[in-house]
């Protein structure tokens, strides 16, 4: 059966029609070999525009497909389902991107119009040599792995449980929680963290379907969607997880301590037990103590013991070791959070050399109820200040840390306003560039804080010192900075000074986004499938993302996307199967001599050396398709289909005929 | 009724020739099967006693050697009208061979480097080659030096090819029986030659490449059992088409291509260099070079034999 | 190590006591420093904010005629580093400044290729001497000298080749914000080195013949915050900073009524203190804040 | 006429595809001379297909890919890169000036990047003037006639081949 391809050019409104002149185009198309067909339309991913393919398809007026329109990465799925609904094998379709790459790029609508053309006929030229492949299926496990206990990876986890999937949720500290179990209240609500936070902790622990694994790390993925093996380092607590009951009586008695015993009220800031056996906070899920081993005098010099001796359970076991556990998923969601901005590289600041200047994670454990200040604003020598001013944008929107906006900065900075006008009575200055209260009820917790005498200064903050100038600044903390609505550079004496330090990635970040196969951007958080249409799924197939390593959010996004990911999740999980990569490669067996090049080559171990034919052989369930085999191959003898050599030569052919 | 067959050679050393010799005995059953009626290194017979006889009037010829003037073209293009079937014998009718080198160069640099630069040459009065001249009288004419060496196929229609430089004997024999017996394969294959690359015939022991220094042959003496691409030498058999019992490399010497590439790749150097390049070890550009540096004249090592049936055929002027 | 040196006018008048410490100190580092002749003014004061490019020619004289001898040229002065060093910038990134200086220059029989590295007499000292060898050369006891380091505005702006700045690092090898490497260099000769905000605070030199008052509170905000972190003295590093602290401290005490008593001394002085030498040698007799009576103390290794 | 340049570029799927379709989402305008071929990393890039693109002609051959570290499929780039330094060395003896040919590494996000290099690099072909191979071969090719050929064509008698 001879090839008769059917070429769809798209209007895409004006937005490809503005600059290429579309029936040039299709006469264009209409006198190239094989085609036998030529149609345009305002929208060819409409439905009218998707029925004028399939109608053309069933009434056998072609056998192949080139549509000639947006990016493949935006539509190349629709028009492949537009084949296989007509009964074509959606391998012998091909779209020319004639939008993303060309009407939009470009201005001169005749060189735009004539790229149209050659792109076209490439992809013309390539589809005649097209060929149709098999579609694969496989099974997909219905376990899901979660990285990262924050709010994101437990609202992910519950979601998933509660639908009856099973769940290994791998959690690096001691606790669940993340940095939200550190938060005293949040904003604009003014909820308080605990007691929203805990009981969806609670749930995890006890859910049936979700396997805790804190205290623990994702050493290793391997596989492929579906059937990915995790391996999981299962750090050693020195307390058995089974026998303790979280009493806390070790802890209570351990004469060891994790936090300077000298030192000021910041030097001491902390939450939960301070002690060598400790719990990172007390509503800690599971409630079972970690020891410390660096400052555990047991393992300092072996004369202590105290918390073995008071253990009536006989849980602690200074023998234990890491565990490698080994298992086997279908999905990922990664939801390793973020960790804040270190200000000691803004020297200005001041950070780490002037008493009084803290960041705002600090602030927060201040804040807390239970953190070691009693919730209690305090200097570090333990009075209350009388004012206290707040930075923004430290870290963040600055070319030479991070020139992205942190998005949750404003709001809390908003909040601890309040906070601090709620408990003390002292002076409070906010100093921002801009004040971006985008939320629902965010830009009313703005105003609301205006009637609350707090000062707002425009101004980026220049420097924070301790030298005074005037009298009034004898013993105090200097901000100077220009206010921007007043024209003037403001010295304006303070006895605190909150730093609110950005979001940035999770140092982890980099590790996990390679074990899992996903793209790192360079504001260092994991790249999207989409920005827009595809945010919580990544590039790899069976990955999806929630919460802060995506990009910084607050808690209100965070759970939205975590509850968007568990959803992408389980709407993948019902399907039982998934359809892998068609365009693998493959090796010719007649023409392979078994040089061994392409072995090394496959970053998946695709590619196996079968001894007794002395052939190379690919295990399609592996690969991926990348082709790097098949450019290695010295003989032709690894094909990588759907990208052969004779349709990129024919491709290339064809890009340059016209 | 006997066959008709003719051996030509082009520009090539004849070695094909005395390959075609190098048959031995079995030459008698050939002569048994075929008259030769024209092979000029053998046998006197003239191109106008070829020019007399009838279009298609020989059953084979086999040509070897490049195009590379205008009496190789003139002949091979004679040959093609008389002979039913068309074999390029050897490297250089196939693939260009090592006059194919010369498109590298141009045609009047190579005439003076031949007639006067060479340090051997001792040429004051500049005397260069001309098309016509007279001596006596008498008006004297030689072949047209081309700019650029041709494959047969550039030239005229080939039906097969015969690869290897010069091709192994025993390969002649199985394609000249192959065509008495009428067993011929589709026409454009070679024949006389396998389907995969040298590796499948080569007796060493391979592993898995990283190859993290180059060098060449003067500078090691090869471990015998290993790959020898293994051990850092440039071995073109995992390009190359296998037919030869791996002459060379049984010698200890790297496979140079002379076979030629396999079906379907366009481009036997070309080709050498992606999957050489893919099994170097280093990742950085500055080691990578580092290591590419052990490899002297990479174009004429991986185009040793190949320049003519390279894509871009010769050095742009 | 051998290097083609431009004086500029400070130290040759002024602020001759810079260059006697630094002729008493160098030889034994192994620093030869030979003068280049005919240099002229190196465009900074006035004429940088009235006339730039008149400002790079008369600069870029020095550049050119420095350039045939293929060494790094160095400088005491912290305003001529700075003026050489950005006119040696302007004249590689733009194309019309290098024009127009190449016209100014080929005025004077002269060309500049633009390969001249211009450096202070302090990142020679710290990475081509180390700090090492000063250790090693120091032999009085100093560790009871408080001493703090004050690097001026000039050399730590970061928009022009710092100290030591290479091709791999255009900022140069010290935190503009927060420098140290002379606390490294303090601690090397063995005092004590004062830590305190103001180091990179500008002294208000420039200011001190048009708005003298301001120039005297900038003053003051330095002396302030040295006296108050223990500071015996301040050491510099450039002849205008130590002329508006040292000759005009009396001036910032009567108009603020302060008590100001520190001596501010060259860093090269310091280093001759540290290698024995008499204060005679280093010109230290010479201040205008004469050494105080702890310090001789200290030096007299009471 | 100014001369423009026609290359051909081969983009990875993941992120050098990603990130021109970034410029185009952006309406980041760059030079038209650029048509890109997409595959799925820049590990399937053959050496062959830019000796193709050059013989059919391309007067520049831009190869693009994942950063270091960030190939989808984990190193195929260091695989085009190699490729790339290798090819690059026989370049020139073809008469082909290495420039022609570029790799360079352009992660999803670097839209605006991945048209600069476009621009830059037309510039720089632009200045080199046109490649053409097959206008070149056939030059080089002209004379390789017979001469009693030429002469008939000379004379008007019909070329009897």
């Amino acid at each position: 059966m001879s090839e008769r391809i059917g070429v769809y050019v798209c209007h895409c409104g004006t937005n490809i029609a503005g600059r290429v002149d579309i029936d040039e185009v299709v006469e264009f198309a209409k006198g190239l070999d094989a085609v036998t067909l030529v149609r345009e339309y305002k929208f060819m991913c409409s439905d009218p525009g998707q029925s004028l393919i399939q109608k053309d398809i069933e009434d056998g007026l072609i056998n192949r497909v080139v549509v000639a329109s947006c990016s493949p990465l935006m539509h190349e799925k629709t028009f492949r389902n537009v084949c296989t609904r007509g009964g074509l094998n959606e391998y012998l379709f091909t779209m020319a991107n004639i939008r993303e790459q060309c009407s939009w790029v470009h201005v001169d609508v005749e060189r735009t119009t004539d790229k149209a053309k050659g792109l076209i006929e490439a992809a013309v030229r390539r589809t005649r040599l097209q060929e149709p492949l098999t579609k694969r299926e496989v099974p997909i496990n219905p376990r899901t792995l979660v990285i990262g206990g924050g709010i994101a990876g437990i609202q992910a986890a519950l979601d998933l449980a509660e639908a009856g999937k099973k769940v290994v949720l791998v959690e690096k500290e001691p606790s669940i929680g993340g940095h939200m179990a550190k938060f005293d209240k949040t904003f604009p609500t003014l909820d308080c963290s605990a007691c929203i936070l805990t009981p969806k902790m609670v749930s995890v622990g006890q859910h049936e379907n979700i396997e805790l694994m804190s205290w623990s790390e994702v050493e290793d993925i391997g596989g492929y969607v579906g059937n990915f093996n995790v391996t999981v380092r299962k750090k050693t607590r020195y307390v058995d997880a089974d026998l303790c009951n979280g009493c806390g009586a070790c802890w209570e008695k351990c004469p060891g301590t994790r936090v300077p015993r000298k030192g000021n009220v910041h030097e001491k800031l902390s939450i939960g037990p301070t002690t060598s056996i400790y719990i990172p906070f007390m509503q800690a899920v599971p409630a079972i103590p970690v020891i410390d081993a660096d400052t555990c005098i047991r393992f300092k010099n072996g004369k202590c013991g105290i918390c073995a001796e008071v253990c009536e359970r006989n849980a602690i076991n200074y023998d234990m070791e890491d565990e490698l556990i080994e298992f086997e998923v279908g999905s990922i969601i990664i939801a390793t959070g973020f960790q804040t901005f270190d200000p000691t590289p803004i020297k200005r600041y001041g950070y780490g050399k002037l008493d009084n200047v803290l960041t705002a994670i600090e602030f927060e454990i201040m804040n807390c109820a239970s953190g070691s200040t009693g919730g209690n604003i305090r200097m570090a020598d333990g009075s209350e200040p009388k004012s206290i001013g707040i930075v923004h944008c430290v870290g963040s929107r600055d070319k030479h840390y991070h020139e992205y906006c942190s998005r949750v900065c404003c709001m809390y900075a908003l909040k601890y306003s309040h906070l601090i006008k709620e408990k003390i009575d002292a002076e409070v200055y906010e100093f921002y560039i801009d004040l971006r209260c985008f939320g629902k009820g965010y830009e009313e917790f703005y105003d609301r804080l205006l009637g609350e005498d707090v000062r707002f200064v425009r101004g980026k903050v220049a420097e924070i010192t301790e030298v005074p100038i005037e009298e009034a600044e004898k013993g105090k903390l200097v901000v100077e900075v220009e206010d921007t609505l007043v024209g003037k550079v403001r010295r304006i004496p303070l006895d605190m000074v909150v730093l609110c330090t950005g979001l940035e990635a999770h140092e982890s970040l980099a590790d996990i986004a390679g074990l899992c196969s996903v793209s790192i951007g360079k504001d260092g958080f994991i790249i999207e499938k989409h920005p827009k249409l595809g945010p919580v799924a990544t590039t790899t197939d069976g990955v999806f993302i929630a919460g802060a390593c995506q990009s910084p959010k607050d808690i209100p996004d965070t759970v939205a996307q975590a509850s968007a990911a568990s959803s992408a999740v389980l709407s993948m999980i019902t399907r039982e199967k998934i359809e892998i990569e068609s365009a693998t490669a493959s090796v010719d067996e007649d023409k392979c001599s078994g040089c061994k090049i392409c072995n090394s080559l496959c970053p998946y171990l695709a590619i196996k050396y079968d001894e007794e034919k002395g052939v190379s052989v690919v295990n399609e369930a592996l690969c991926k398709g990348c082709g790097t085999c098949a450019a290695g191959c010295p003989s032709n003898a690894i094909s990588a289909k759907h990208f052969e050599d004779r349709q990129i030569f024919a491709e290339i052919e064809g890009i340059l005929s016209a | 009724m006997k066959l008709k067959g003719g051996i030509y050679w082009g520009a090539g050393c004849g070695g094909c020739d005395v390959a075609v010799l190098d048959i031995h005995e079995k030459i008698l059953d050939v002569a048994e099967k075929m008259d030769f009626l024209f092979w000029p290194i053998a046998m006197d017979f003239k191109n106008d006693d070829v020019r007399a006889m009838e279009d298609g009037e020989f059953d084979l010829v086999l040509y070897s050697g490049a195009v590379r003037n205008s009496e190789n073209e003139e002949i091979a293009k004679l040959l093609r009208r008389k002979s039913k079937t068309m074999v390029a014998l050897g490297t250089c009718a196939h693939i260009g061979g090592l006059p194919s080198l010369a498109n590298y160069h141009t045609k009047q640099s190579i005439l003076e480097r031949v007639y006067s630069e060479t340090e051997s040459t001792v040429n004051p009065e500049g005397t260069m080659p001309l098309e016509r001249s007279t001596v006596d009288g008498n008006e004297l004419e030689l072949p047209r030096f081309y700019n650029t060496v041709k494959t047969l196929d550039q030239v005229v229609d080939v039906d097969y090819y015969i690869p290897g430089c010069p091709p192994v004997p025993q390969q002649i024999v199985n394609a000249l029986t192959a065509v008495f017996n009428g067993e011929l394969p589709p026409k454009g294959s070679v024949i006389g030659a396998g389907t995969k690359t040298l590796c499948d015939e080569c007796p060493r022991e391979r592993e898995e490449k990283e190859i993290s220094e180059i060098k060449r042959p003067l500078n090691m003496i090869p471990d015998p059992e290993k790959c020898l691409l293994e051990q850092g030498l440039i071995c073109l058999g995992p390009v190359t088409r296998e037919g030869c019992g791996a002459r060379c490399i049984n010698s200890g010497a790297p496979c140079r291509g002379c076979y030629g590439p396999l079906e379907g790749v366009h481009d036997q150097g070309i080709r050498m260099i992606s999957a050489l390049a893919s099994v170097i070890e280093p990742k950085e550009e500055k080691e990578i070079d580092a290591v590419l540096d052990g490899i002297v004249d990479p174009l004429r090592t991986f185009h040793r034999f190949s320049t003519a049936a390279s894509i871009l055929r010769r050095k742009k002027i | 190590m051998k290097y083609t040196y431009y004086p500029g006018c400070s130290v040759k008048s002024t602020a001759n006591l810079y260059q006697e410490s630094i002729d008493a100190v160098v030889p034994a580092m192994g620093v030869e420093l030979e003068e280049l002749d005919d240099w002229n003014c190196c465009g900074a004061t006035a004429y940088m904010s009235v006339n730039e490019m008149m400002s790079f020619a008369i600069s870029a004289r020095n550049l050119a005629m420095a350039e045939k001898f293929h060494r790094d040229v160095v400088t005491p002065c912290s305003a001529c580093y700075l003026v050489l060093n950005k006119t040696n910038r302007y004249f590689n990134d733009y194309p019309e400044v290098r024009k127009k200086l190449g016209v100014a220059l080929e005025a004077g029989g002269l060309s500049y290729s633009g390969n001249i590295r211009v450096r202070h007499i302090l990142d020679v000292i710290i990475n081509d001497v180390g700090l090492e060898k000063i250790t090693g050369l120091a032999s009085r006891k100093l560790e009871d000298l408080n001493v703090a380091p004050y690097y001026g505005c000039q050399i730590v702006r970061p928009m022009y080749y710092g100290f030591g700045a290479g091709e791999e690092n255009e900022e140069g090898f010290d935190d503009p914000d927060d420098p140290v490497c002379m606390d490294r260099l303090i601690e090397a000769t063995g005092a004590t080195c004062v830590k305190y905000s103001m180091k990179t605070k500008c002294c208000g030199s420039s200011l001190i013949g048009t708005e003298e008052k301001q120039a005297l509170k900038l003053c003051r905000g330095i002396l302030a915050d040295a006296e108050n972190n223990g500071a015996h003295c301040i050491v510099t590093i450039c002849p205008l900073c130590q002329m508006n602290l040292d000759v005009y401290q009396p001036k910032v005490n009567s108009l603020f009524g302060t008590k100001f008593d520190i001596p501010v001394i060259y860093f090269t002085q310091l280093i001759g203190l540290a290698m024995g030498k008499q204060p005679k040698e280093l010109g230290l007799e010479r201040l205008a804040v004469k050494m105080t009576r702890p310090m001789k103390q200290i030096l007299q290794g009471a | 006429m100014t001369f423009e340049p026609k290359i051909v570029g081969f983009l990875c799927n993941w992120c050098s595809y990603t990130g021109a379709d970034l410029a185009g989402t952006a309406r980041i305008k760059y030079a038209p001379n650029i048509r890109s071929i997409r595959v799925m990393c820049s590990g399937r890039i053959e050496p062959t297909f830019i000796m193709k693109a050059l013989y059919e002609g391309a007067d520049g051959v831009l190869i693009a890919g994942c950063h270091p570290g960030d190939c989808h499929y984990q190193e195929g780039n260091y695989k085009a890169l190699r490729r790339h330094r290798l090819l690059k060395r026989i370049l020139h003896e073809y008469g082909v000036e290495p420039e022609r040919v570029r790799l360079e590494w352009v992660a999803a996000s670097e839209g605006e990047r991945f048209a600069k290099i476009v621009d830059e690099f037309t510039d720089q072909i632009r200045e080199l003037g046109p490649l053409g191979i097959k206008d070149s071969l056939a030059e080089a090719m002209k004379d390789d006639i017979d001469p009693h050929e030429a002469d008939k064509e000379e004379s008007g008698v019909a070329n009897e081949a």
